[in-house]
C-alpha cells in the first residue's frame, strides 16, 4: 500500500501471496483482491486464477481463463484504496484529503490525530504522508467500525503506522497523553466545535488544525470556537473537483450540405469490422464489444444533430459510453479505425474535445483549518 | 467574550523554533510574504522601514512583531482573538443600515490628521486606531456591512503593521509565491500542487521524477513528501527536456524549505536524456543478467540484481555529479519575494545550514537521488507538449507507477488523454479540474469569497501499464 | 410553529388557470415531470395509476393533487409549510449522534407492513406514514443528520405523491427536460438557456435568428421573451443548416408553451438558405432603392423603403409558407416526458386552443415571423461548427447585434474566437462557463447540494460590426 | 437601449444626435457617450467629433481625427449598460440578472416589483424583459439613489415602463396599491426576510419572489420566513461566471533538441514588423501596439519555460496582454503573421487553447427563488 524501503530498492515489483492487488476493469470500475494461491477472481468476462499473477509485475495485464476478457493488476496507493474499499461512512475523496495532507503540513515524522476513523480513507494518506518515523492516532465513536479500521490497517501494512482507538472524542476530548504532542489535528465529527478546546491542548505551538463540516452552521461555532481557543490564521475553504471526459466529434462545416446520414451498408460494415475487431483480439466480450463500438461512443455527434455516423446514439448514450470500460472503448476504436481505412474520403476528420462529465459530485463538506497561536 | 475565552485557551507546547540561516516566510498583515534567510545580516521590512532580522533567530515559528510605539524596532506581540466575533448574533441593529442618506462626499472623518498621529506618537496600537477611525467617521454607522468591512480594511492596511514568522513548507511557499510573484512558479496554485503529490503518489521511499517549470517549488514540496531520500534509491530526481547538453533551467525553491544535509541527498538534478541513459543502460544490464540466472525465479531476480547495480551506479555518479558541476551552481535566491535588494543580497549568501552539502556526510542513505525506474511522475511543464513529454518519460517509469501532468490548458491535455487511451501504456486515465473556494465566515457576515481564482489549471492522472 | 404561521398568511391574489386545450407541466413530488395536454381525454399518472386530466380544467396555475383517501381519484391538496423548519436551532440533541452503535443489519423497523397498509387504508397521509417509520425505526434516531434525510427522502418517495400543476414557461420547461428527457433538449441547462437570452438581447420587438439542435427549446423560449411579433418585423426566426433542400429538424417545443395565435404568428421556421437568400434579395433591392433615393439621407431611406418591403415580402411569405407545408408537419409531441403511451396518445391530437393557428387571424401584426436582417442571434447547435456557423450567419445580421454562441465543448468555440479576433467583423468577443449550483437551506444543515450539473456548457459572445 | 418598433421594422439603425451610444475600445473597456452635435469624444488614440458619427450605423468604427486611432459605436444593450453604468451600490452583473429574469418567468405584459434600485442594472433587464405592457415599480430607500435612476431611467428611454419610488421597503413593506399585482417581486436588501409578508401580499397565485443575498444568514431567515407565509419551492442557488482567456501556444514536442531562443535577428525584425504594420494600418499609437507585438502576448509560451518567441514576457505580462484592447492585437497578430510569411519553416505551427480568467470575480450573492402558493 505505501512506499517502502524494499519498493524503494526495487521499484518494478512483483505479485506475491498474500498480496493486496487492484483489479482494474475500467474507470471507476476496481476491485480489490487480497492474492491467494488457489484463489480466483469472476467477473463478467471470465475467470481469472490468482496463480497465474504470482510473480506478474504490477501493471500487468491478466488475460481470463477462457474467452480472452483482461484485467489489469495494479499496485494499491491511498487513492486506489479509496476508490475499492467497502463505505462504511461517507468517505473524503481526493481533493479533500490533499488538501487535508498539505495544509496540515504533515510530513515524515509528524505526529497526527484524526477523529473519526470512519472508513479510513483519509487515514491511509496521512500514514502515507507522516511514514515512516510518524503516527496517526485515530478515533472512532462506533465500536464495530473501530475494529474493521483496526484489521484493514493491519491487512494494508499500516498497523505500525497507525493506531486505531474506540473512543467518543465529542464528549471526552482526545486522551491526557496526546496532549501537547500533536503536529496535526483532523476532526470529522457532527460537533467538532465542541473539540476545538481539546484540539487546543494537543497541537504544538504553530501546529495546525483542520475540521471537516458538511454543513455551514457547524463551520460557524467552530470558527468562533476556534478564535477563543488560542487559533488564528482561520481559513474556511471549499475544494471541488470535476472530471472532464475526453471525445472526438465530427463538426459539421460545410453548411450548404444536405445532411447525408450514413448508408445502411456502411452501418452494416461498422458493425461487422466492430465484431470482426472484438473477436480477431480476444478481447472480453465480444457481444458488449460490438455493441459498443455499434453505438460509437467516440464518434457520436452532438445528440439531436440530425447527422450521424454508423448507429450513433444520441449523447446519453455517448455518456454512457464513456463511462464503460476500455475493453468496449478499444473494440469500438478499432472498429472506426478500419471503418476509416476502408473510407479514407468519407471520414472527415474528427476533433478531439473535452467537456466536464455533467453529474458530478458536488459538494463534500467545509474544510476549516488553523493554525495553534505560538505565544 | 472571545477575549476572555482565549485567556482560557493554555499555552501551546512548543514547536519548532528559527535557527540561525533558517529562510522563514515573512507575512506582514496576511498581505504580503517574503522569504528571508534568518542569519546576522538580513533585513525585514514593516511599515515602510527595514529592521534587522536578528530578533527572529529563536523565536517559535508563528511568532508576531509589530513595530514598537517609536516606530524605531520590532517587537514581538501576544495574539490577542479577533474581534469580529464579539458580536452577539442577535445584537438587533447591526447590517440594518444601508447607505440610506449617504451623500457621496469625503469630508466625513472628524478625526484630524494631527489627532492620529498624536494616537500614534503616543504609542496607540494600529488596532486602536483604526477603531478611533470608525468611531470618528460620520457615515461609518450608515454604511452597509459590505462598506464597513471595505473601510476597515483599507484603514487597517494603512494602521496596522503586523508581521508573523511563519515556517515554509509546500503549502506556504506555493502560497507565497501565488500572491506575490505567480509567474516564477507559473501560476502554479497551491491546491493543484496538492493534488499532484496525492495523485502521484509520493510519500517516503518513493522513486520521484519531477519536471517542472515552476521554479522548483513541485520538485521541493515532493521532496519534503518524501523525507529526503530516506532509503536507498528514494527522493527526488527534478529533470529537463533539452537533451543532455541543456542548460538546467532554474529550479532553486528547494533552498527556501530548510531541508536537513541528508533529506537535500535526497533531491537530483539531471537532463531527462541522462536518465534514459540510464534507464537504457539498467535494462541492458538486467538483460545480460537475466540470461545468466536463468534458473531463477525472473522477476525476483532482476530485482535484487538492480538493486546491488544501482547502489553501485550511485555511489559512482556521485562523484561524477560533483566533478560535473552538478551541485555547483550559484546559490542564487531566486525565492526572494516583494523585497528589496538588500534582503536579496543576503538572501544569495549561502545559509550556514545548507553550505555544508558538498560535504562526504552526503553519501549517506539515499545521496544522490533517485535513478530510473521511478514509481512515481510528477510533470509540471506546461509549455511543453504533455502528450510528447509522457511518452518522452515513459521508459523511466516503473509500471504501477503513478502519474500526474498539470496543465493550465485543458486542451492539450486532453488530446495526449485521447491519443495514450486504449494504447495499452498507461490505465486509469483521468482529465480532472480543480475549484477550490474559500469562504468568509464571520457573524450574519459568511458567505463565500467576492474576489476568487479560477486558474487552477487541470491535471492528467493515469497509472503507468507493464510492457511486455 | 411555521404552520400557525403560514395559517395567517392572506390567500394569494388570482394568477392564471389552466384552460381546456393547455400544455401543463404535472410535477409528481418534484421527482419526475411531464408535459401534458389537459383535455377531456388526456390522463396524468399518480404514484402507478392514471387518472383523467379533467379535473385539471379550471384550476389555477400552481394547484397540487394527491390521491384521495381509497386511491381511486385525484384531489386538491391545500398547500401547508414544510416541516424542516420547525426544529428550533437551539434543540440540543439535534445533529448529535453519529451512527455510534449501529450494526448494520436491516430489521430495525417495527411497523409492520400490514400496520402500514392499514395506516394508508384509513386515509393516513404520506407524510404521517413516513414520520411513523422514522418513529418506529430502531435506528432512525441514531443516524446521522445524513442518513436520517436520506430515510426520509426514501420513504416519502414510496408513500407520498403530490403532484403539482405547473405552467410551461422557459425556466420551467427547460427544467422539466434536463431532469427527464436531457437529450432531447441537447442537455442545455436551464440557466445556460437564460444566459443565451440575455447575452443575445432578446426582449419584445426583437428579431431574432435561432438556429439550434435543442428541439426547439431555444426557439420557443425566445418567442416567450419577445412575447411573439408584437410590431412588423419583430420574432423568432428558427432555421437550420444543410442548404433549401434540407429537412426541417425537430423543433416542436414551442407546442408546450401554450402561445396565443398571435404569438405564433411570430415564430417562423426556415432553412438558413432560404433566409440567406432573402438577405441577398433585399441587399440588392436597398442598392436598386440607395441608387434612385440619393439625394435623401441615405441609411433612414434604406429603413423606411426595407420596412415596406419586408411587409410586402411576409405576406408574400405566409401564402407560400402555407402552400410549402412550413407549418404542415405532423403536431408531435416531441416534448412528451417520462409519462406513459397513453399520454403521448392524447398529446399527439392538436390541442384545441393551438389547432386555429393555421387560419388567417395570423395574418396579424408580426406575422411569419422575421426577415433578416436580425439582430439578435443564438447559435445553439453544437454539432455544426461555430466558427462555420458564424461565418455562415453573419450576412444574416445587423451591425450591433447581440450575438450568443452555445457548446458543451470549449475548444471549438475557443477556435472560432481565435479566428474571429481582430478580423473587424464583431467585437466585444467573450467566451464564458456558468457555474451554477443549488443550496439545500433548513436548520443546522445549510450546504452546497451534494449532488451537481457541472455541464453548463460554454457560451461565446459577440457584437456585430457594421461592414463598408 | 431597448428594442422599439421602428428598430423591429429597421434593424439597422443609424446614429443620431441625442443618442446614447457604447464607445468600445477593447474588452472591458468601454463608455457610455450621449451624442450631441458639437460634442467631442477623447481618449488616448484621439479626439473623435461626435458629428463625424452621426448618419452612421450602429456597430460602425470611429477614426479620430488625427493618428488613425479608432473605437467602435455599439448601440447599447442592458448588458452594455451593466458594463458602463456609473455604480451608486454594487451591482448584479448578468450571470445573476439572467438567472433572476428567467426565474421569475417574467414576460411581456409582467409587472414586477423591485427593492431596491441600487444602480439600476437589474432595472434596465427587467424593463426589456416585461416591455412593451408591463412595468417594474422600482423602491430605492437612498434618495439622491432614486433621483439619479429615475434620471436615468428617463434619458434611456425606460421612462414608461419603470416608476422609482423612494421608500423605506424593510420597514414600510410594499405599498397597499400594490397588493395582489405583481407577477414577480425581487428584493436586493440587507433585510429580505423582514419584507417576505408583505411580497406575499403582493404577489398573485403562483407568482415568483426572489432574493438576492450575498451573506447565508439572511439567507436562512428568509427562507425560514417564505416558508411560513405562503410559498412553496423554496430554491436556494449561486451561479458564476468565469471567463476563459484565448491564446495560441507553441508547445515544445521535439523534446531532444536543445532550446533555440530566437536569434537577434529574429527579434529584431519582429519589432520592426510591428512597428510597420501598426503605422501602415493607421491604427493607434503605433507605439504602444509594437509593444505588444514585441511581448506577443498571444504567443508566449508558458511563463517559466527557457524557450521563447521574439521577446516574448512571462506569463503574467501576457495576461496583461490579453486584457489589452483589439487594436494592440490587431497590430501583435499582423507582426506575427508577417514574422511567419517571412520564416515559414523556423515558426512551429501554434496551438489554440484556452483557460480560464485566473482572477475573476467570486461570490457575488445568493439568489433564493420562491413560488406563491395557489391555494
Amino acid at each position: 500500500m505505501l512506499h517502502t524501503p524494499e519498493s524503494a530498492a526495487q521499484p518494478v515489483r512483483s505479485i506475491a501471496e498474500g498480496d493486496l492487488v487492484v483489479v482494474y476493469e475500467g474507470y471507476d470500475n476496481m476491485k480489490a483482491v487480497r492474492v491467494a494461491a488457489n484463489g480466483n477472481y469472476n467477473n463478467k468476462y471470465g475467470t481469472f486464477p490468482h496463480k497465474d499473477w504470482l510473480g506478474r509485475p504490477y501493471g500487468s495485464k491478466a488475460v481470463a481463463k477462457k474467452g480472452g476478457g483482461w484485467v489489469l493488476l495494479l499496485a494499491p496507493t491511498p487513492e486506489l484504496w479509496t476508490a475499492v474499499l467497502r463505505h462504511r461512512t461517507q468517505i473524503l475523496y481526493v481533493a479533500d484529503i490533499s488538501m487535508v495532507v498539505a495544509r496540515l503540513e504533515l510530513r515524515p515524522g509528524a505526529v497526527v490525530l484524526e477523529s473519526g476513523t470512519g472508513s479510513g480513507s483519509l487515514t491511509h494518506s496521512l500514514a502515507r504522508a507522516v511514514a515512516p518515523t510518524g503516527h496517526v492516532w485515530t478515533f472512532e465513536f462506533h465500536e464495530q467500525r473501530a475494529q474493521m479500521a483496526a484489521k484493514e490497517f493491519e491487512e494494508n501494512g499500516l498497523g505500525g503506522l497507525v493506531t486505531v482507538t474506540q473512543r467518543d472524542i465529542e464528549e471526552g476530548g482526545f486522551p491526557e497523553e496526546m496532549h501537547g504532542r500533536a503536529d496535526g489535528v483532523f476532526l470529522d465529527l457532527p460537533k467538532p466545535y465542541k473539540v476545538v478546546p481539546s484540539a487546543a491542548r494537543c497541537i504544538r505551538a504553530d501546529g495546525m488544525f483542520c475540521a471537516f463540516s458538511p454543513c455551514i452552521e457547524q463551520v460557524h461555532r467552530t470558527c468562533e470556537a476556534l478564535n477563543a481557543n488560542g487559533f488564528r490564521d482561520i481559513r474556511t475553504m471549499e475544494i471541488l473537483v470535476r472530471q472532464h471526459e475526453v471525445s472526438r466529434q465530427m463538426l459539421i462545416t460545410d453548411l450548404d450540405a444536405p445532411p447525408a446520414g450514413p448508408t445502411k451498408k456502411q452501418q452494416r460494415q461498422a458493425q461487422s469490422a466492430a465484431a470482426r475487431a472484438a473477436k480477431r483480439q480476444k478481447i472480453a466480450g465480444g457481444e458488449a464489444a460490438a455493441a459498443a463500438a455499434a453505438e460509437g461512443p467516440e464518434a457520436a455527434p452532438a445528440g439531436g444533430s440530425p447527422e450521424g455516423t454508423a448507429g450513433a446514439g444520441d449523447s446519453q448514450q455517448q455518456e454512457q459510453g464513456e463511462q464503460q470500460g476500455e475493453q468496449q472503448r478499444a473494440a469500438a476504436q478499432q472498429a472506426q479505425q478500419e471503418q476509416q481505412a476502408q473510407q479514407p474520403v468519407q471520414q472527415p476528420q474528427r476533433q478531439v474535445v473535452h467537456k466536464p462529465v455533467p453529474f458530478g459530485r458536488g459538494h463534500t463538506g467545509y474544510l476549516t483549518f488553523a493554525r495553534r497561536v505560538a505565544a | 467574550m472571545a477575549a476572555a475565552a482565549a485567556a482560557a485557551a493554555p499555552p501551546a507546547a512548543p514547536g519548532p523554533a528559527v535557527r540561525e540561516g533558517d529562510t522563514v516566510i515573512w507575512d506582514v498583515n496576511g498581505d504580503k510574504q517574503a522569504l528571508v534567510v534568518v542569519d546576522g545580516k538580513s533585513r525585514v521590512k514593516l511599515g515602510t522601514t527595514f529592521f534587522s532580522a536578528a530578533p527572529l533567530i529563536g523565536c517559535p515559528f508563528g511568532a508576531m512583531f509589530t513595530l514598537s510605539a517609536d516606530g524605531s524596532s520590532l517587537e514581538r506581540t501576544q495574539y490577542t482573538p479577533l474581534p469580529d466575533w464579539d458580536l452577539p448574533d442577535d445584537k438587533p441593529d447591526f447590517n440594518t443600515r444601508t447607505n440610506d442618506k449617504l451623500v457621496q462626499n469625503d469630508a466625513n472623518q472628524t478625526l484630524s490628521a494631527a489627532e492620529i498621529e498624536a494616537m500614534k506618537a503616543s504609542g496607540a496600537a494600529g488596532a486602536d486606531i483604526v477603531a478611533a477611525l470608525a468611531a470618528n467617521s460620520a457615515t461609518f454607522a450608515a454604511k452597509t456591512e459590505f462598506s464597513q468591512e471595505k473601510y476597515k480594511k483599507k484603514k487597517a492596511k494603512k494602521y496596522i503593521q503586523l508581521a508573523t514568522v511563519r515556517r515554509p513548507s509546500g503549502a506556504t511557499v506555493a502560497e507565497a509565491y501565488f500572491a506575490n510573484s505567480p509567474a516564477k512558479t507559473n501560476y502554479l496554485r497551491a491546491d493543484t500542487l496538492a493534488l499532484l503529490l496525492t495523485l502521484a503518489n509520493v510519500g517516503a521511499h518513493a522513486r520521484v521524477l519531477v519536471v517542472e517549470s515552476c521554479g522548483g517549488l513541485v520538485s521541493a514540496a515532493a521532496l519534503e513528501r518524501t523525507g529526503g531520500g530516506l532509503s536507498p534509491g528514494s527522493g527526488v530526481a527534478s529533470a529537463w527536456v533539452g537533451g543532455a547538453a541543456a542548460k538546467k533551467p532554474s529550479l532553486e525553491i528547494w533552498r527556501s524549505f530548510n531541508f536537513s544535509q541528508q533529506q537535500r541527498a535526497g533531491l537530483r538534478f539531471a537532463p531527462l536524456a541522462t536518465l534514459l541513459e540510464e534507464a537504457q543502460q539498467a535494462a541492458q544490464q538486467a538483460q545480460q543478467q537475466g540470461q545468466q540466472d536463468n534458473g531463477q525465479q525472473q522477476q525476483q531476480g532482476d530485482g535484487q540484481q538492480q538493486q546491488q547495480q544501482q547502489q553501485q551506479q550511485q555511489q559512482q555518479q556521485q562523484g561524477a555529479a560533483a566533478a560535473a558541476g552538478d551541485e555547483a551552481e550559484p546559490m542564487q535566491q531566486d525565492g526572494q519575494l516583494q523585497e528589496g535588494e538588500q534582503q536579496q543580497q543576503q538572501a544569495e549568501q549561502p545559509p550556514a545550514n545548507q553550505a555544508a552539502q558538498q560535504q562526504p556526510a552526503a553519501a549517506a542513505a539515499g545521496a544522490g537521488g533517485p535513478r530510473p525506474p521511478f514509481n512515481s511522475c510528477i510533470l509540471a511543464a506546461p509549455g511543453v507538449s504533455p502528450l510528447a513529454l509522457v511518452r518522452h518519460v515513459l521508459p523511466l517509469l516503473a509500471p504501477s507507477a503513478s502519474l500526474a501532468v498539470y496543465s493550465p490548458w485543458a486542451q492539450p491535455l486532453a488530446e495526449a488523454l485521447d491519443a495514450l487511451r486504449g494504447q495499452g501504456q498507461v490505465a486509469n486515465l483521468a482529465l480532472s479540474e480543480a475549484w477550490w473556494r474559500e469562504m468568509q465566515v464571520l457573524p450574519l457576515r459568511t458567505h463565500p469569497t467576492m474576489n476568487m481564482n479560477h486558474g487552477g489549471g487541470y491535471i492528467l492522472s493515469a497509472t503507468v501499464l507493464a510492457q511486455k
